[in-house]
């Protein structure tokens, strides 16, 4: 019996999973040759960025090839016997991973964080982070969850430390690694108590386990009450994981203190790359364990459920959902709203881009909100709500890839990093200013840049929802909104009005970091003016997703 | 061409010409106007200047002969019979349309009755006695050219040396052309917008004209507040048009006077509002008692402006307008017009008698006689109200030229600097004399000699008499007229001692001298018209009052009484016309005159004493109360205005409004407080969290199994 | 009223996931209440420890019977996460030593400076 | 197919902002004049809408309507119709004017050319946008473009001045976000008839032409249209097919109870909507309690920039109350009608009376802006009683508009040349101006007595319009309304006075009261003639707007059932139906 499952495990693995899984191949291999390259003395003259580079080029190409038949023509597909789902979301979400991995691995170059000698530990920590989040991405079982968790986490507290020498991100590092073990841990043990409960440890079957255990407790035995009392709990703390992931609002501490330690290039990889990847397992956790179609009582007559009847309908998961949607609006208004607060009063930078990414984790939250109340029934809506997520998460990776990029380049030119250093930029180094306005106010949500769209599908979704959380947090999103104008405003103003220090000279960062600064820009202004394509493509992804 | 045809072009023609002629001085006049020394001073050389002139007296020679033509042809298809005619047929029609939103049609129209054509000829024969007459009065505009050509000695300058500014006749001209097409736009109007729209026309032209003197500080304050009286009583009219609308749902005379019985008896008050709203306009304009205050100061303005623009027409556009409108006015506002005019002619008759500034006197005068007109009007004389109106413009117009050749001649207008010019300036004289005697209105009763306002005046007053007989508790009405006439002699008579008689009591004074040709032949013009306007064309019956009973509304051919409210019944016209009646009023209105000029004479001593008794409180009424007022007002308005834009602009909305930022920052800086930095913090918040949320969660859960 | 059921019944899941939930309790605040850098990890450490005995509880077929129970899954992940303890615990050590480095003491209260 | 006209009208500005980057740095002067070139083909454009036919009057015409992001339900669809079209051709040419008045800027040309032609390229595309995120897409465009020009080219208070613009602006423009929001969230486009669909453009720009050529329903839903796709498999799932195309928004309002069934909190949808619109729209407008921005925009904003900012800026509020909340929200609107109507009379005295206690010219003239649109919240307000009222009282608003745009735009550059010559604005020490610059001052006076109100020029016929209905809606509201011309006119010949009258000028730098430009003449003769023509000629706006007004103003025809007000007499009023 076992050379049959020996030999069905190996053509599973060789002829279904691997060839899905080419990109993440690629990255290991990178790995590998990054670290060998240092043995053998003739290959220590190669830049390790070289290796990185190629690496991550090809991990992209391979990919591309994944996508080729355009995203809606991908049937999904359950590999490695069910560890991993292969389906549109994967492909675009990974995606957005690896082009950000070659952007990452070009900018750590060009602002000198990843030097000749010791860029070789910077890029093998960025690839092993990336790939644990390519895994999250297409995480169908919960200990792919744990493990992608984990992988994409331990490397970034390394990341944050990445600095030898200063104080200040050795203590980054050090926060940043027990908070995130503390939530690890506490993660791990929720799902450990979601497994015991519905006896599986793959997700859909989860889902199916969660249906059935709805349909008994409905007929009100006291029994089975204890159960669902623990399942509440086990589904919080699964929550929490994501909720540190994502930095959303009680589990936010850590944000502020590790994107002010850490390098800005590493906060720019923390705040986009990390936070693309939890949204995405978020997503399917909620699609995948909170399931829909399977209801008792069959769907509502009558023309056009009203909408704000829907959270109260008896579908099977309905009092879980009611309780997720509950949880995740708070979570996503008491997030926004803190966020922006704090970010009022910021002086420092990356502490001040830290809040704001607090603040748009806050509007992230709400579309999910919507997508799970959707789904009971209007399955096309919850996709369109997470096409919204995924529209706004990849408008948000340009915003913060730019205003990241661009604080590093004014630390390496001007060597600050308060907002009053930056006055005056606008007549010194022209390029990297226009493009931090451009990412302030793409991140304020001015219409004509691509920050406007997410936020425009994000309230669409919640429109689309109805009931009274979703006006809550519509209310909420619009007056955050407002609030975040000044800040926002205020880095604009320092920038373009403020008269320049006198001993600043023509302190422009050098060209080949003004070209990224550049092509990082672009996307934010082309993308504000025609995006319907990447609008398109983020709803072919999300077109399965809630069945 | 029939008449319909014939008078609405004749007089499109009148009304367009002064038009023309702005159009064509506006242009010239920017064009023309060359730079001297790189210093843009708007001079136009004399020649250039004069010729503008010329062109405005051109065209409004035009308009006079349209406007005979009119009135002649007007005669000849309504024959004059025995002064008591139907009421002949008024031409009504539309020139062209101006404004057509939903249920609103505005149209440039006319209606055309006796009272129009009377009114046109009126206005643009004394308008081109005043525009030949202005080119002697502001022959020093042109006397020399550049910027530093005409010397003006009342406007301050900073280091106190007379200040010279470059000649501008043209502009003189300019703004007469506008006021005469807006006047004429007044008595042509066919519908109340039109009538609207050419009365803030004609003050903002006296705005334009009071103010020609700009550079002196007394002239732009009297402009401004000359415009700010009209508007007040604008307002009155605009609420009166409001009204009009909401009662009537359309604008147009015709139309209105058809349908006025209608709605008068059904929506009275509304009626009664409507005709209250529009004679505030009139108030405003014809500087009635709440808003007379404008008009003596609006003598800042040059002589020929305050002859034609103050007293013969523009003010006495309120009298026409009520005239016009008097099928829409209830009995009540008619009595209200009444006493207002009454009170207006004693305010205007005792303020005039004891100012030491000639054009002052003329002003208060001109008061008090429109406030005749009102009186007569109200009292339900319409014939006798708009006759008065048409001789007061002519004695009125040429006391005023009168009185600018005497300031021409002796440079001042007071009073008290005058004396003994009848040796000097022998002409003058005797044309004010005459303006003098018709504004007394001497003549002999019985007889029916006399001078024009003699006739006016006895009219008035026979309607005065026959109210008074219908209805003896008005009977004040009937006073009040008859104390004023002997104030009017009484002014009239000061005046005349202080400026002619007596000796010269400052140098200028003694060698004063005549004015020149081209002033005295339009004074004798217009003293031809005080003299004859009275009379009947001989070998007919063809008069002035005739002509104007007409057209007089077939509401004032019979006795009126008003709703029981007031209990008023207005006389019809035979009532009035009893022979007992007339013979009463003529003797009162004679005897009242004679009682004024022994007093004046007696009082003045022949022209030894300025003073009147009583005099000084008077005048300390008329020039410190009521411009208080007025200033008052404006300073109300200056300080809520402060109060507005400072503590509740600043204060309460940009306070609050920080407040409300401040309060969002100092919550962010809180929440900058909470992070703390210290890990076992973190780390005991992750703990709390994750306690509270799952307590919260098990709560949900409970509720939800037991719920 | 359970607690005495507990100590009368032959041991079953429910014993298990309680020492779980012990050693759950005991590593969280452990880590909240230590002074010491290490004294954290090994919080960190119990934390995942207890997780491990849940998922070896619910793994096994004869505390639940194979109906309910997760089968060989149980021992899967708690293998899987034993190898993340490791891992987990070797990079903390690490950073702890840097810190410790640049700081010279371990004492978790010094890392204050980024605030606010 | 699209009649591209209005895409160039609205691109063209924002192509020329663009090319400002290639203009070299030394240039200034080019750019100034690039700029010059591109707002006067604009203006050209504009005009050439206005004499050929079909523009104007009820219909929709030179539609252009293209999918921009059909995946979040956003059509790029412009139009233009009888309400829009005085506005355009009103923007175009301040523009012209402004890019005129601008010749003079030192400061970084190039920047401030390029803002400027961002500025008109928004102005334009809220004018013709008939999408409702088009039309939020294009209002907020002008947000940073304004921020920056007061901030940087402005007074040396114009940061403060400009953060308070932006915060005061985009505050509005999100809760009009939020309310059209709610609305997409309750349209449904299978609820409209196809004669419906074909009229709001939903089919395409030839469908939507007035006579268009019959296109049926069965023919569009065979077409390629993504739209047309969603509608059936929407028609087939009976679930709402969402829009945010503004038109079908006014034909759902008027013809479902889409907006109305869903109530919240004591009210419906619509009273909702109507509400966040109204107060995003107020504060642009500006009403009284959220005027406080344009006081302090104004004193900093250069000249150019403020002619462009009252002149056109304050009618984008007026235009989205014509053009989103009236007709999509008509009960809410006539519920609200006398709150509205109030709102427009405080601020009617507000306005005049601050106003009167200024010292600076140019912060006068700014206050007497808030008191103008006042008058536009009465008309539409009064508006709301009856198909005659509307007529009048919508008309008069936007006549009032088209009016105050021309006079305030006029008395600002009037301000400005004084000002670029004496650099001080105060009052009381300036004077005598009439004598050292006759032709600039007489047209000042023209505009000033335009912007009193005086007949015969612009500032009346708008005033005229609103009063009528005003006064059947409620007699005291109009009376205060009409006493309020009195303080306009005391403030403005105030004004006058000290600034053009007295004997000699006397403030500083007296020497450079240079003659007036032939630049600077080019800018005000246009905008007194055009006072003129306006005031006696109004019908050149009001023809084209009122049909257009009457047709979007459906829902206020039958009589309001609880508001009689003054009916007029019944005989008179038949007589007055005969008067037409």
């Amino acid at each position: 019996m076992l050379p049959t499952l020996v030999e069905q495990l190996a053509n599973d693995t060789a002829g279904l999973s691997l060839p899905r899984s080419a990109p993440e191949v690629t990255l290991v291999v990178t790995i590998v040759a990054l670290l060998l390259a240092r043995v053998p003395a003739a290959l220590r003259r190669i830049d390790p960025v070289w290796i990185a580079l190629t690496g991550a080029l090809v991990a992209l190409g391979c990919l591309l090839g994944e996508a080729r038949g355009g995203l809606a023509a991908i049937e999904p597909v359950e590999l490695f016997t069910g560890m991993l789902r292969h389906d549109a979301l994967g492909v675009f979400s990974r995606g957005l991973l690896l082009m950000f991995l070659v952007m990452m691995v070009v900018l750590s170059k060009l602002t000198g964080l990843a030097s000749r000698d010791d860029g070789q530990d910077f890029f093998v920590l960025l690839f092993g982070a990336t790939l644990g989040m390519c895994v999250m991405c297409r995480a169908n079982h919960l200990m792919t969850v744990v493990l992608g968790i984990e992988m994409a986490s331990v490397p970034s507290y390394v990341l944050v430390g990445i600095v030898k020498g200063r104080r200040r991100s050795g203590e980054a590092a050090l926060k940043y690694s027990v908070y995130g073990a503390a939530a690890a841990g506490v993660m791990l043990y929720g799902v450990s108590l979601l497994a015991g409960l519905l006896g599986s440890v793959h997700l859909p079957t989860l889902g199916l386990r969660l249906a059935e255990l709805q349909v008994a407790s409905l007929a009100g035995d006291p029994s089975q009450r204890g159960v669902i009392m623990a399942l509440a709990l086990a589904g919080v703390l699964v929550l929490v994981g994501m909720a540190f992931k994502l930095s959303a609002a009680p589990f936010h501490f850590w944000a502020p203190d590790v994107f002010a330690g850490a390098p800005a290039e590493v906060g720019a990889f923390l705040s986009v790359a990390s936070k693309t990847a939890a949204l995405v397992l978020l997503l399917r956790l909620v699609s995948l364990v909170l399931p829909h179609g399977v209801s008792v009582d069959a769907a509502l007559p009558g023309e056009g459920v009203s909408r704000l009847a829907a959270m109260s309908d008896a579908g099977p998961a309905a009092p879980a959902r009611a309780f997720v949607v509950g949880l995740i609006a708070t979570a996503a208004a008491v997030t926004c709203t803190l966020g922006n607060l704090a970010a009022l009063s910021q002086t420092n930078a990356k502490r001040l881009l830290a809040y704001s990414t607090i603040a748009h984790a806050g509007y992230l939250l709400m579309p999910i909100a919507a997508a799970i109340a959707l789904a009971e029934h209007d399955p096309a809506g919850a996709s369109g709500a997470a096409a919204a997520v995924m529209l706004y998460a990849a408008g948000y990776l340009f915003l913060n890839f730019t205003a990241f990029a661009a604080v590093a380049a004014i630390r390496n030119t001007r060597g600050a990093e308060t907002i009053e250093d930056y006055a005056g930029l606008i007549r010194t180094a022209p390029v990297t200013a226009v493009a931090f306005c451009l990412a302030m106010i793409g991140l304020l949500g001015l219409p004509p840049l691509v920050g406007f769209w997410g936020k425009l599908a994000a309230l669409r979704a919640l429109v689309d929802a109805g009931g009274p959380w979703m006006v809550m947090l519509l209310v909420v999103a619009v007056l955050n909104t407002a609030l975040s104008l000044v800040y926002y405003l205020r880095v604009v103003k320092t920038i373009c009005l403020d008269a320049p220090p006198e001993d600043a000279g023509v302190e422009r960062p050098e060209r080949p970091t003004r070209l990224l600064l550049a092509v990082g820009a672009a996307p934010i202004l082309l993308l504000g003016i025609a995006p319907e394509w990447l609008a398109r493509l983020a709803g072919e992804a999300c077109q399965g997703l809630f069945g | 061409m029939t008449p319909e045809r014939l008078l609405p072009t004749l007089l499109l023609l009148a009304w367009l010409a002064p038009l023309a002629s702005f159009v064509v001085s506006a242009i010239a006049g920017s064009l023309l106007s060359r730079r001297h020394g790189g210093q843009e001073g708007g001079a136009v050389d004399g020649a250039a200047a004069r010729t503008i002139g010329h062109v405005a007296t051109g065209a409004i020679g035009v308009s006079l002969v349209a406007s005979v033509l009119a009135l002649g042809a007007w005669i000849a298809a309504h024959p004059a019979t025995d002064g008591h005619a139907p009421a002949a047929t008024a031409y009504a029609g539309e020139w062209f349309g101006v404004l057509d939103v939903g249920p609103l049609h505005v149209g440039a129209a006319y209606y055309i009755d006796a009272l129009t054509v009377v009114m046109a000829v009126v206005v643009t024969l004394v308008a081109t006695c005043v525009h030949v007459y202005s080119f002697g009065y502001l022959a020093e505009e042109t006397a020399a050219e550049g910027l530093e050509a005409v010397a003006d000695d009342e406007a301050p300058t900073y280091y106190g040396n007379k200040l010279r500014r470059a000649g501008r006749l043209h502009r003189f001209y300019q703004h007469l052309s506008l006021f005469c097409f807006a006047m004429l736009g007044v008595v042509l109007a066919g519908n109340a917008v039109m009538t609207f729209a050419f009365w803030e026309l004609v003050g903002a032209s006296s705005y334009l004209l009071i103010g020609f003197y700009y550079e002196r500080p007394k002239a732009a304050a009297a402009a401004t507040k000359a415009m700010l009286f009209n508007r007040v009583g604008d307002v009155g009219m605009l609420v009166g048009l409001m009204a009009l609308w909401g009662l009537a749902g359309t604008f147009d005379y015709e139309r209105l006077f058809a349908m006025a019985p209608t709605w008068m008896a059904s929506h009275y008050g509304l009626a009664t509002l409507v005709g209250a709203g529009l004679f505030c306009g009139c108030i405003g304009k014809s500087a009635q008692v709440p808003l007379q205050g404008w008009l003596p100061d609006a003598m800042a303005g040059p002589t020929p402006v305050s002859a034609l623009v103050h007293s013969a027409t523009m003010v006495a556009a309120g009298v026409f307008l009520v005239g016009r409108i008097y099928p829409l006015l209830t009995v009540e506002v008619l009595v209200g017009i009444a006493s207002v005019g009454a009170v207006t002619l004693l305010v205007g008759a005792t303020l005039a008698s004891v100012s030491h500034d000639l054009k002052r006197v003329l002003a208060y005068s001109t008061v008090s006689q429109l406030g005749y007109m009102m009186l007569s009007l109200g009292l339900g004389g319409w014939t006798a109200g708009l006759f008065h109106l048409v001789t007061h413009a002519g004695f009125k117009a040429l006391l005023f030229l009168g009185a600018g050749s005497v300031i021409h001649a002796v440079g001042t207008n007071d009073l008290r600097a005058m004396g003994g010019l009848r040796r000097a300036m022998p002409a003058t004289a005797g044309l004010m004399l005459v303006g003098a005697l018709a504004l007394m209105g001497a003549g002999v009763p019985v007889l029916g000699l006399g001078l024009s306002g003699f006739f006016s005046k006895d009219a008035i007053f026979e309607y005065a008499v026959a109210f008074a007989r219908t209805n003896p508790s008005y009977a004040w009405l009937f006073w009040a007229p008859l104390i004023g006439a002997v104030l009017t002699a009484a002014y009239i008579t000061r005046l005349g001692l202080l400026t002619f008689v007596g000796q010269a009591r400052s140098e200028k004074a003694e060698h004063a001298h005549e004015s020149p040709e081209s002033m005295l032949v339009p004074m004798a013009v217009v003293a031809a018209m005080a003299i004859g306007a009275g009379w009947a064309v001989p070998g007919s019956r063809l008069s002035v009052p005739s002509l104007l009973a007409m057209s007089a509304p077939e509401a004032t051919h019979h006795a009126r009484t008003g709703s029981a409210w007031s209990g008023v019944t207005l006389p019809g016209v035979e009532s009035a016309h009893e022979v007992d009646v007339r013979a009463a009023a003529g003797w009162a209105a004679i005897g009242a005159t004679l009682v004024g000029v022994t007093s004046a004479l007696l009082m003045h001593r022949g022209g030894r004493k300025c003073e009147t008794p009583a005099g000084a409180p008077m005048r300390q009424f008329d020039e410190h109360w009521l411009p208080s007022v007025s200033r008052g007002c404006d300073a109300v308005a200056r300080r809520l205005g402060a109060f507005v834009s400072g503590p509740l602009d600043r204060g309460a909305i940009d306070g609050g409004l920080a407040g409300a930022a401040g309060l969002l920052k100092s919550t962010g800086g809180g929440l900058r407080r909470i992070q703390t930095g210290s890990l076992r913090q973190y780390v005991f918040f992750l703990a709390l969290g994750v306690v509270l949320v799952s307590a919260a969660s098990l709560g949900v859960a409970l509720r939800w199994i037991n719920g | 009223m359970i607690l005495a059921s507990l100590v009368t019944e032959p041991v079953g899941v429910a014993h298990y996931l309680i020492v779980g939930a012990v050693l759950f309790i005991a590593g969280i605040v452990c880590m909240a209440t230590k002074r010491n850098l290490l004294g954290v990890l090994m919080g960190v450490e119990l934390v995942l420890n207890g997780a491990n005995v849940n998922f070896i509880a619910i793994g096994s077929p004869y505390l639940r019977g194979d109906a309910a129970s997760v089968g060989l899954d149980g021992q899967l992940m708690a293998l899987f996460v034993i190898v993340l303890a490791a891992a987990e615990a070797a990079v903390a050590l690490a950073i702890a030593l840097n810190f410790y480095n640049t700081v010279h003491t371990i004492d978790v209260d010094a890392a204050d400076q980024l605030r606010g | 197919m699209n009649d591209h006209a209005l895409t160039l009208l609205v691109l063209l500005p924002a192509a020329a902002a663009c090319a400002m980057a290639l203009v070299p740095k030394s240039a200034g002067g080019a750019a100034k004049k690039l700029t010059l070139a591109t707002t006067a083909l604009v203006a050209l454009i504009a005009w050439s809408l206005a004499f050929d036919g079909r523009a104007g009057g009820a219909g929709l015409s030179h539609i252009v309507s293209a999918p921009w992001i059909p995946s979040l339900g956003v059509q790029f669809f412009l139009g233009v119709d009888g309400v829009s079209l005085p506005l355009v051709i009103l923007t175009a040419s301040l523009s012209f004017l402004a890019a005129l008045a601008s010749l003079g800027v030192e400061r970084h040309p190039r920047g401030y050319c390029a803002l400027l032609l961002l500025l008109q390229t928004g102005m334009l595309g809220v004018f013709l946008a008939l999408d409702f995120v088009v039309f939020y897409v294009f209002w907020e465009l002008i947000l940073v473009p304004m921020y920056l020009l007061i901030a940087v080219w402005g007074g040396d208070g114009g940061r403060r001045a400009a953060l308070k613009y932006f915060i005061y602006t985009l505050a509005g423009s999100v809760l009009m976000l939020g309310a059209g929001l709610l609305l997409y969230g309750q349209s449904d486009l299978t609820r409209l008839a196809p004669a419906d669909l074909a009229e709001c453009g939903v089919m395409g720009p030839d469908a939507a032409k007035p006579h268009a050529s019959g296109m049926v329903l069965a023919e569009w839903l065979a077409s390629d249209d993504p739209l047309a796709e969603r509608y059936v498999d929407a028609e087939a799932a009976g679930a709402p097919l969402r829009t945010f195309n503004l038109s079908a928004m006014a034909r759902l309002a008027r013809s479902t109870d889409v907006f109305t069934s869903k109530s919240w909190g004591g009210h419906n949808l619509a009273w909702w909507a109507f509400v966040l619109l109204a107060v995003g729209l107020a504060i642009k407008l500006p009403a009284v309690p959220l005027h406080t921005w344009l006081p302090d925009a104004h004193t900093e904003a250069p000249t150019p920039v403020s002619m462009l900012l009252a002149g056109v800026m304050l009618k984008l509020g007026g235009y989205g109350l014509v053009r989103i909340a009236w007709p999509v929200c008509p009960e809410a609107a006539r519920d609200l009608a006398f709150v509205v109507a109030v709102v427009g009379v405080v601020g009617l005295f507000w306005g005049a009376l601050a106003a009167m206690a200024q010292t600076d010219f140019k912060r006068l003239v700014a206050y007497s802006s808030v008191s103008h649109m006042g008058y536009v919240l009465i008309g539409l307000a009064a508006g709301t009683l009856g198909a005659d009222a509307w007529a009048l009282g919508a008309t008069g608003a936007v006549f009032q508009m088209v009016a105050h745009g021309v006079t305030s735009a006029g008395l600002f550059f009037a301000v400005g040349v004084i000002y670029e010559r004496v650099h001080h604005r105060d009052l009381n020490q300036l004077g005598g101006l009439m004598n050292r610059m006759p032709t600039a001052s007489g047209l000042a006076l023209v505009l000033a007595l335009a912007s009193l109100g005086l007949p015969c020029l612009c500032g009346f016929v708008g005033e005229l319009l609103v009063l009528l209905p005003a006064w059947t809606f409620n007699p005291y509201l109009a009376a205060a309304a009409a006493s309020v011309t009195v303080l306009i006119a005391a403030y403005t010949l105030r004004a006058v006075r000290l600034a053009y009258y007295g004997p000699e000028y006397r403030g500083p730098n007296g020497d450079r009261l240079t003659p007036v430009t032939p630049r600077e003449l080019a800018v005000l003769i246009p905008l007194a003639v055009a006072a003129v023509v306006l005031g006696v000629r109004p019908g050149i706006v009001t023809e084209v707007a009122e049909p257009a007004l009457v047709a979007a103003g459906q829902p206020f025809a039958h009589p309001h059932p609880n508001l009689p007000g003054m009916t007029p007499v019944a005989d008179a009023a038949d007589a007055r139906r005969t008067t037409r």
